[in-house]
C-alpha cells in the first residue's frame, strides 16, 4: 500500500521537532511514505470561519492530489490538519452536490477514497506491532496525556476514541513503559489559535493544564498536536509570569517519547529544539 | 424402452395401480400423454427425447384421479411437481407410484417419496441452462428496454390460458382471472390486460415454480412467459436459499418467513 | 415539468403507519398534499394487484408502509408482506416497471415526523421523475388496441 | 339502490381552517347515490350526532360517511350514533379529513381537492359495506399483572378486591419494585418501606392473587378475554413449600462478594439470598451465575445447613400455561447509571452516584444504616452536589424528554442530606424546577428556604477528581453565565428515567406498541392513557413513562377498573371484521382448493379444515374455514389466497378495489 504524509505548515515551521521525530520513527521501523506533492494550506486557522467553500476546497485539493498519486492512506501528524481533512471528507460524502461543486472549484476529480490517519492511528497500525521488541529503554515516567480538542472532536464526525476521556494516547504510553496519570485536563482548551493574539488567555488556560499535571505528579506532558505543544512549551515563560511560578514540566510529542524508548538520541527526535528543557531523557 | 413397459405391466398386473400416466407416440410422430389402464396396452408407453410435457398436471385432474391409484412416468420436474402437490395437499403420496426417469432417460428405482427426495436433493435444481442464458440477457437490458420487450411480447397474448393449463401448479378450480368482483384482471386481451395476467400468474407461482418451462412451451404465440416465473425462481434462491419441490413437507416461500429476511429497498 | 404534481396513493396498515400519520396530524407537521391514504388492517392484507391497479388508473407513485419488523400488531403480517414485496419488486424490475415510483417503508405509530419525511421525499422524487408516462401510454394504447380489434 | 349520507365536520376550525367544507359537501353531493351531503360545526357533538340519526330515518340512508377526524378517534362514536338511528353500525365509515388533511396541509385549493378525494373514496367504499353482526366471545375472568412494583401491586389488589382472580408475575425474587428501595417519599417524607410493606403482604395473602416471583412471561397468544400465556418460573433451587425462610443458608453461604442489586451495587450479598429483609415472599433463591456449586460442582453448604432440607439443586425451570382474560403491564422503569456520562468520568469516580444509590445511602435499612457516607472511604460528605437533568432533556444524549420525578426527588435528597448532616452544604444544579403537583412546589421551597439548599440554575460541564475532592465545573446562568466551580465530597446525579431492560421484547411478545424510547405506548395520549392499542392489555405505572408514586398508583387503579369492566361481561362483543372463506352450493361448495397455505400464514391458528362428505361419509372436498372467534382480521391470508376464495369483512377485495379506483378517478 502506498502511504502518504501531509505535513502542513506547523511541521515545516514551529514543529520541526515533531516532524523530525515522525521521520525518525519511520526510519527506525522501516516505514516509507510519500509527501503529498504540491500540498497547500489545510485552512485550519481562518478559512473555516470566513468562507465555508474555501475551507472545504483547500483540504479537498490536498485529498484529490493524494488520490491522483495513488496514496491510499495519508498520515496527518498535525491534529488541526487532521481535523480539517476528516471534516472535509465527511461533508463531501454527505452532500454529493457540494462534492461536485468543490470538484469544479479545485478543478480536479475528488472521490474521497484516501484514508486519513492521525498520528496515533498511524502508531497503532504500523509502530505498535513491533514496538515491544524494539523497546530498549522503557520510558519509566509518570506522564499526563494531553489530547487537546482537535484529535477527538467533533466526535460524531471523527468517531475516534472517547470524547470526554480519550484513551488511545494513554494506551500507547503504557506500551513503552510509562505510567499515564488520571488526568481530567486531557481535552481542556489550551487557548489554541489565540497563541498569537491573546497570550494572556493562553497563559491562563494552558497554565491550568500544566498546573494540574504537575500537581498530580506527572513528569512530562505528552501531546500529539503541534499547536498544543507550542502553547504549553513555547509560551511557558508567559505562563510562568502569569501564574507567578516556575512550571518545569517538559512537554513532549508522543513520537518523541517512543523514539527515546527505542533508543534514539534526543537530538534525533528533536528534543533539543524545545523551549522547556527536557530533563527526563 | 422395454424396462418401462415391463415395469408398467407389472404395476397394472399386480393391481398396485389402476392407471399409468405416461407418453405414447402420436400419429404425427410427436409424443403425447397416455393413460394406460389395461396391462395389455402397456407396450404403447415410450420414453425418449420427444417426451417433454409435465405429466404431473394430470395428477390433480378429476378425470384421472377417479380411476384409482396412479403411477406416473416422472422426470425431475415431474418429481418436483409431485412434491409440491403433496405439500400443498392436492395429492397424497399413498396414491402415487413414481416411475422415475433419469436425465439420461434411464429408469430409476424410486421406491417411495424418501427415495425421490434423495434423488431430487442430489440434482441440480436451478433453472435449466438453456433458459439461464436468456434470463441473463434480459437482465442486462435497461428498465426501459425491459418494459418495451415485455410490452412487445405480451401484446401477442390471446389469453388462451394455455400457460395455466400446462402448469401442474395451476390447479385452482377457479382462477383469480375468472373473478369479476372486483375485476382483478381486465377481460380484454390487450397489452395492459395481458401484462396484469402474466404478473398475477408469475406472482402466484413465486416460490412454487419448479422450472419445467411448460408454460412457455405451451404458448401458441411464443411468449417466453416461463422466463417470468424462472426469474422469480432465481430470486427465491437468491433471497431465501431454497428451491421449490424438494420435500413433501416444505411450505412455500410466500406463506412462511424468517424474521431476519434481508432486503435493501424498504426504508 | 416544474409544476407537475404527482398523484400518490399510500397503502398503509391501520396500527402503525395510519396511526403514525394521525400523529403527523396531531403534531401539525406539514407535508405534500399529493398523497392519499388507503387504510388496511395490516400490510399483510395488501394485494400486489392493487399496486398495478393504482398505476393503471393514473397514479404516478405509490407508498406502501406498515409496522417495523417485530412490531406487527398481528405478529407476522409485515414479515409475510416483506417477502411478498421482495418477490413483487424483483418481478417488476425484471419487467421494466419503474420501482423508483414505489416507496416501501416502515413507519411506526410513534413516527409522525418520519411519515411526513417519507411522503415528502417520495413526492420530491416523483416530481423529478415526472408523470409515469410509459405505463400510462401502455394502458391508453391498450384501449386503442381494443378499439382497433373491434 | 344505495342511499348514502355524507356529513362533513368542521371540527370547530380544525378542519374548516384549511379545507373549504362547504365546497366538499357540494361536490360530494353530486356523486351518484349520495342523497345527502351536508357540513356541520361539530359532528361529534350531541346535535351533530342527532343530525345523523335523523337523516338516517328521513332519507332512508343505507350508508353513512362521517368526514371528520381519524377513525381511530371517533369511529366508535359515529357507529354507535348510526346504530341508534337504526342503521347497522358497520354501514358507517369515516373519512379522515383532520389528521390526514387539514392539519398537515396549508389552506389552498389542493387541500380542499384532497379532502374531496378522501371523502369520495369512503363513499365508494361504504356503498360496498355490508351489515355485520358483532361476534360474541367468552371471557376468561382471570387477570395477569406483569410486574410487582407499586403499580402492579395496586392494580392486582384492586382487581382482586372486585372478586376476580389475579396472576402476578414478577421477574425478580421479590415484589416491591423500586419503591421498596426508596428511603423516604416526597412530599411528605414518610418512610417508603413503611407504607409499601403492608401492601406487599396483602398481595401475598390475598385469596384471589396467585404470585409468581422469579418468573417471566414466555409467550402470549390469543386475544382480549382469551389470552393463552406461558410463564417461565425460573428455578429458585429451593422447595418453597418446605423452606421456612429462616435465613440460615444466606448467612453460611461462602460466596459473599456479589454486588447487591437491591443496594444498587453499594452492598454485597451471598449467592443464596433474600433480596431485602421485608421481601415477599421471604424465601431465598440461588443465583446460579455466582453459586460455587453451579460454577465448580462442589460446595452445597446451604444444603448441609438447611434445617428443613429445602434446597433443590436439580430443580428445572417450570413452564406454566395459563388462560388469561386481561393483562396489566406494570413493568416499571430503570435509570441511567453514572457510566452513561462521559463528562462525569464514565462512572470511574466512586463518589459520583445516581439517585437510586443515594436512596439506599439515605435509607435506614441501607448499607450505611441511613448515614450519608460516601462510597470511596465512608466519610460523611460535607459538601454535596446534586445534578438534576443528568441525561434528561438532552437530545444530544438521545433523551429529549423530562424524566419528571427528578426535580422532586433531588429536592428530597438535598433535604434528607441536610437533615442528616447539619453542618453540610448541599448544592443543586438545575435547568428548571418542575414541581407541579399537590404540595410539591411547597416542598421544593422548603428545601431552599428552610433547609438552605443552594440551588444554582445552570448545567455542569464536567466533574473530575483532584486531591480526593470532586471538582464540579458548571455555570450559573442567573449571574449572567458566570462559571462556577464547587469542590465537593460527593456528587449525586439525578439520572434520566429510561425503559426497563427487556421492555421492547415484552412489548413484541404482547403485540403492543412502544415509542422510540421503548416505553409502552398508550392508545391515546389524552383519552386512553391506560389502554394499549391491543384490546385487553392495559398499562400501569412507569413502564409508560417515568412517573412518581401517586401517578403510578392512580393509573394502576385505572387499569384495574378497565379490567373489572371487561370482566363484568359474560360475553365480549368483538368487531366482526374477520376473514371468511366463500361457500357455494354443491358441487362447487367453495372455490377454495384446499392448498392450506393460508394455514401457515395465520398468526392465530384460526384456519381450520372443513370436509364436505357424501351421505356415506366419503370426502368430496376439503376446504379452509375460518374460526371467527380466533380470527383477528389481519387479512394476510386474503392477500395470499390465489383463487381469491378468502375475503375480509370490512376490508373486502371489492371495497379496497373501489377505494383505489375512487381515489384516482374522478366521477
Amino acid at each position: 500500500m502506498k502511504v502518504g504524509i501531509y505535513p502542513g505548515c506547523s511541521l515545516t515551521g514551529s514543529a520541526r521537532d515533531y516532524n523530525e521525530s515522525v521521520f525518525a520513527l519511520a526510519e527506525a521501523f522501516g516505514l516509507e511514505f510519500t509527501q503529498v506533492p504540491d500540498w497547500n494550506c489545510c485552512g485550519a486557522t481562518a478559512a473555516h470561519n470566513l468562507n465555508k467553500e474555501l475551507s472545504l476546497a483547500l483540504p479537498a485539493r490536498i485529498l484529490a492530489i493524494a488520490e491522483k498519486n495513488g496514496l491510499e492512506e495519508i498520515i496527518v501528524p498535525c491534529a488541526a490538519c487532521y481535523s480539517r481533512l476528516v471534516v472535509t471528507q465527511h461533508e463531501l460524502k454527505k452532500d454529493p452536490e457540494l462534492k461536485n461543486r468543490i470538484s469544479e472549484v479545485i478543478e480536479m476529480d475528488y472521490r474521497g477514497t484516501s484514508k486519513i490517519l492521525n498520528v496515533i492511528e498511524w502508531i497503532d497500525k504500523y509502530i505498535i506491532p513491533k514496538l515491544e521488541e524494539k523497546t530498549v529503554k522503557p520510558f519509566n515516567y509518570k506522564v499526563a496525556c494531553y489530547y487537546g480538542c482537535l484529535l477527538v472532536r467533533p466526535n460524531k464526525i471523527l468517531n475516534y476514541d472517547r470524547v470526554e476521556d480519550p484513551q488511545s494516547l494513554d494506551i500507547v504510553m503504557n506500551k513503552i513503559g510509562a505510567t499515564p496519570i488520571d488526568y481530567p485536563y486531557k481535552t481542556e482548551c489550551c487557548g489554541a489559535g489565540l497563541s498569537i493574539s491573546r497570550t494572556d488567555i493562553v497563559s491562563k488556560l494552558s497554565g491550568k493544564i500544566i498546573e494540574d499535571a504537575e500537581h498530580r505528579g506527572a513528569e512530562a506532558i505528552v501531546v500529539a498536536c503541534p499547536m498544543c505543544h507550542s502553547n504549553l512549551d513555547m509560551r511557558r515563560p508567559d505562563i510562568n509570569k502569569y501564574w507567578k511560578t516556575e512550571f518545569k514540566i517538559p512537554v513532549i510529542f508522543v513520537t518523541q517519547a517512543i523514539g527515546l524508548a527505542i533508543g534514539l538520541s534526543p537530538e534525533k527526535v528533536g528534543l533539543k529544539r524545545h523551549f522547556v528543557d527536557v530533563t527526563i531523557s | 424402452m422395454s424396462n418401462l413397459v415391463t415395469k408398467a405391466k407389472e404395476l397394472l398386473d399386480s393391481k398396485t395401480v389402476q392407471v399409468i400416466i405416461g407418453y405414447e407416440a402420436g400419429p404425427t410422430g410427436l409424443a403425447r400423454p397416455v393413460f394406460v389402464t389395461d396391462p395389455l396396452k402397456a407396450d404403447k408407453l415410450i420414453y425418449d427425447e420427444r417426451c417433454v410435457q409435465n405429466l404431473a398436471v394430470y395428477l390433480t385432474k378429476h378425470e384421472v384421479k377417479h380411476l384409482g391409484k396412479m403411477a406416473i412416468v416422472a422426470t425431475l420436474p415431474v418429481m418436483r411437481s409431485i412434491m409440491m402437490l403433496i405439500s400443498e395437499q392436492q395429492i397424497t403420496s399413498e396414491n402415487i407410484v413414481v416411475i422415475g426417469i433419469s436425465s439420461e432417460g434411464t429408469l430409476l428405482d424410486i421406491a417411495d417419496i424418501q427415495v425421490m427426495q434423495g434423488y431430487i436433493e442430489k440434482s441440480d435444481l436451478s433453472n435449466p441452462s438453456k433458459y439461464k442464458e436468456l434470463l441473463a440477457e434480459l437482465n442486462k437490458l435497461t428498465p426501459e428496454e425491459k418494459f418495451a420487450y415485455w410490452q412487445k411480447e405480451l401484446s401477442k397474448c390471446i389469453k388462451c390460458y394455455a400457460c395455466r393449463q400446462a402448469c401442474p401448479m395451476c390447479y385452482c378450480t377457479r382462477c383469480a382471472v375468472e373473478v369479476n368482483q372486483p375485476q382483478w384482471i381486465p377481460v380484454q386481451s390487450n397489452t395492459h390486460g395481458n401484462m396484469d395476467w402474466h404478473v398475477l400468474r408469475a406472482m402466484h407461482l413465486a416460490g412454487r415454480c419448479i422450472s419445467c418451462g411448460e408454460c412457455g412451451r405451451a404458448c401458441p404465440v411464443g411468449i417466453p412467459c416461463h422466463l417470468l416465473t424462472m426469474h422469480l425462481t432465481d430470486q427465491v434462491y437468491n433471497y431465501f436459499k431454497v428451491y421449490a419441490g424438494t420435500s413433501e413437507k416444505m411450505s412455500s416461500v410466500l406463506s412462511t418467513y424468517e424474521p431476519n429476511d434481508k432486503e435493501s429497498f424498504i426504508i | 415539468m416544474s409544476d407537475f404534481e404527482p398523484k400518490v396513493v399510500a397503502f398503509v396498515c391501520n396500527w402503525c403507519t395510519y396511526a403514525g400519520a394521525d400523529l403527523t396530524g396531531t403534531s401539525r407537521i406539514k407535508y405534500a398534499s399529493n398523497v392519499k391514504i388507503i387504510r388496511f388492517p395490516c400490510t399483510g392484507r395488501i394485494d400486489f394487484m392493487l399496486l398495478l391497479k393504482a398505476f393503471a388508473n393514473g397514479a404516478d407513485g405509490i407508498i406502501v408502509s406498515g409496522c417495523h419488523p417485530n412490531d406487527c400488531h398481528y405478529t407476522s403480517g409485515n414479515f409475510h408482506a416483506k417477502r411478498r414485496w421482495i418477490m413483487f419488486k424483483e418481478l417488476m424490475d425484471f419487467m421494466g416497471v419503474d420501482m423508483n415510483r414505489i416507496t416501501f417503508s416502515w413507519v411506526s405509530a410513534a413516527e409522525g415526523a418520519r411519515w411526513a419525511e417519507v411522503v415528502n421525499t417520495t413526492v420530491t422524487r416523483l416530481r423529478e421523475l415526472g408523470p409515469y408516462i410509459s405505463y400510462k401510454e401502455m394502458v391508453n394504447n391498450s384501449v386503442e388496441e381494443e378499439v382497433k380489434n373491434e | 339502490m344505495a342511499r348514502i349520507g355524507v356529513f362533513i365536520c368542521h371540527c370547530g376550525e380544525n378542519i374548516s381552517a384549511t379545507v373549504d367544507c362547504g365546497k366538499v359537501a357540494e361536490s360530494i353531493g353530486k356523486l351518484k347515490h349520495v342523497v345527502l351531503s351536508t357540513d356541520y360545526k361539530y359532528m361529534c357533538s350531541d346535535p351533530g350526532q342527532t343530525l345523523i340519526k335523523d337523516a338516517i330515518k328521513e332519507h332512508k340512508l343505507t350508508g353513512v360517511v362521517v368526514s371528520a377526524c381519524s377513525p381511530r378517534m371517533h369511529e366508535p362514536t359515529f357507529r354507535k350514533a348510526c346504530a341508534e338511528g337504526g342503521l347497522n353500525p358497520f354501514l358507517c365509515e369515516m373519512a379522515n379529513l383532520r389528521e390526514h388533511c387539514s392539519w398537515v396541509h396549508e389552506k389552498n385549493d389542493l387541500t380542499t381537492e384532497k379532502a374531496i378525494d378522501i371523502v369520495r373514496t369512503q363513499v365508494e367504499k361504504v356503498k360496498l359495506n355490508s351489515a355485520l353482526q358483532p361476534i360474541k366471545v367468552p371471557v376468561t375472568k382471570t387477570a395477569m399483572v406483569i410486574g410487582g412494583g407499586i403499580a402492579g401491586i395496586q392494580s392486582a389488589l384492586d382487581i382482586a378486591n372486585t372478586g376476580h382472580k389475579v396472576i402476578m408475575v414478577e421477574r425478580s425474587p421479590s415484589i416491591g419494585g423500586h419503591m421498596s428501595q426508596l428511603s423516604e417519599t416526597f412530599p411528605t417524607l414518610d418512610c417508603s418501606q413503611c407504607i409499601l410493606t403492608p401492601r406487599m403482604v396483602e398481595v401475598a395473602q390475598h385469596p384471589n392473587i396467585t404470585l409468581y416471583t422469579y418468573a417471566e412471561v414466555e409467550s402470549v397468544e390469543g386475544f382480549i378475554g382469551n389470552f393463552k400465556v406461558k410463564i417461565r418460573k425460573k428455578a429458585k433451587s429451593l422447595d418453597e413449600k418446605v423452606c421456612t425462610g429462616c435465613g440460615l443458608c444466606t448467612t453460611k453461604c461462602p460466596q459473599k462478594k456479589i454486588p447487591n442489586e437491591f443496594e444498587q451495587g453499594m452492598g454485597m450479598r451471598p449467592a443464596i439470598y433474600v433480596p431485602f429483609p421485608q421481601a415477599v415472599p421471604n424465601r431465598p433463591v440461588i443465583d446460579k451465575e455466582h453459586c460455587t456449586y453451579y460454577l465448580k460442582g462442589k460446595c452445597k453448604i446451604c444444603e448441609i445447613v438447611c434445617p428443613t432440607k429445602a434446597i433443590r439443586f436439580d430443580q428445572p425451570d417450570e413452564i406454566l400455561e395459563l388462560e388469561i382474560g386481561a393483562i396489566v403491564v406494570a413493568t416499571g422503569f430503570d435509570i441511567k447509571h453514572a457510566d452513561f456520562f462521559p463528562e462525569y468520568g464514565y462512572g470511574k469516580y466512586k463518589d459520583i452516584i445516581d439517585g437510586l444509590q443515594f436512596e439506599r445511602l439515605a435509607s435506614a435499612s441501607g448499607p450505611t444504616s441511613g448515614e450519608i457516607r460516601r462510597p470511596s472511604d465512608g466519610e460523611v460528605p460535607k459538601n454535596i452536589v446534586f445534578i438534576a437533568c443528568a441525561g434528561s432533556r438532552d437530545p444530544a444524549k438521545g433523551i429529549a424528554y423530562c424524566s419528571k420525578i427528578c426535580c422532586m426527588y433531588t429536592a428530597k435528597h438535598a433535604m434528607l442530606y441536610k437533615h442528616k448532616v447539619h453542618d453540610g452544604r448541599a448544592h443543586v444544579f438545575y435547568m428548571d424546577i418542575r414541581s407541579g403537583g399537590k404540595n410539591y412546589d411547597e416542598f421544593v421551597r422548603r428545601a431552599i428556604e428552610e433547609d438552605h439548599v443552594n440551588y444554582i440554575r445552570g448545567r455542569v460541564s464536567t466533574v473530575y477528581e483532584r486531591d480526593g475532592k470532586l471538582i464540579v465545573k458548571g455555570v450559573d446562568t442567573l449571574l449572567g453565565g458566570q462559571p462556577v466551580e464547587v469542590v465537593a465530597d460527593m456528587v449525586v446525579l439525578a439520572t434520566a428515567g429510561v425503559a426497563n431492560a427487556g421492555a421492547e421484547e415484552l412489548a413484541q411478545k404482547l403485540h403492543v406498541s412502544y415509542d422510540q424510547h421503548k416505553f409502552f405506548a398508550e392508545a391515546h395520549p389524552k383519552l386512553k392513557p391506560v389502554e394499549t392499542n391491543t384490546a385487553g392489555i392495559f398499562l400501569a405505572g412507569a413502564c409508560q413513562n417515568p412517573k412518581d408514586i401517586p401517578d403510578a398508583v392512580s393509573q394502576a387503579s385505572g387499569s384495574a377498573v378497565k379490567v373489572a369492566a371487561l370482566f363484568s361481561q359474560e360475553m365480549l362483543t368483538r368487531e366482526p371484521l374477520v376473514a371468511v372463506v366463500n361457500r357455494f352450493c354443491p358441487p362447487m361448495y367453495s372455490t377454495c382448493v384446499g392448498c392450506f397455505m393460508c394455514q401457515s400464514v395465520c398468526p392465530y391458528q384460526a384456519i381450520e379444515r372443513e370436509d364436505f362428505k357424501t351421505r356415506d361419509g366419503k370426502i368430496i372436498k376439503t376446504v379452509a374455514k375460518i374460526n371467527e372467534g380466533l380470527c383477528q382480521g389481519c387479512g394476510t391470508c386474503v392477500a395470499l389466497c390465489r383463487s381469491k376464495s378468502i375475503d375480509l369483512l370490512g376490508y373486502s377485495n371489492n371495497q379496497v378495489h373501489a377505494e383505489v379506483m375512487a381515489l384516482l378517478n374522478e366521477y
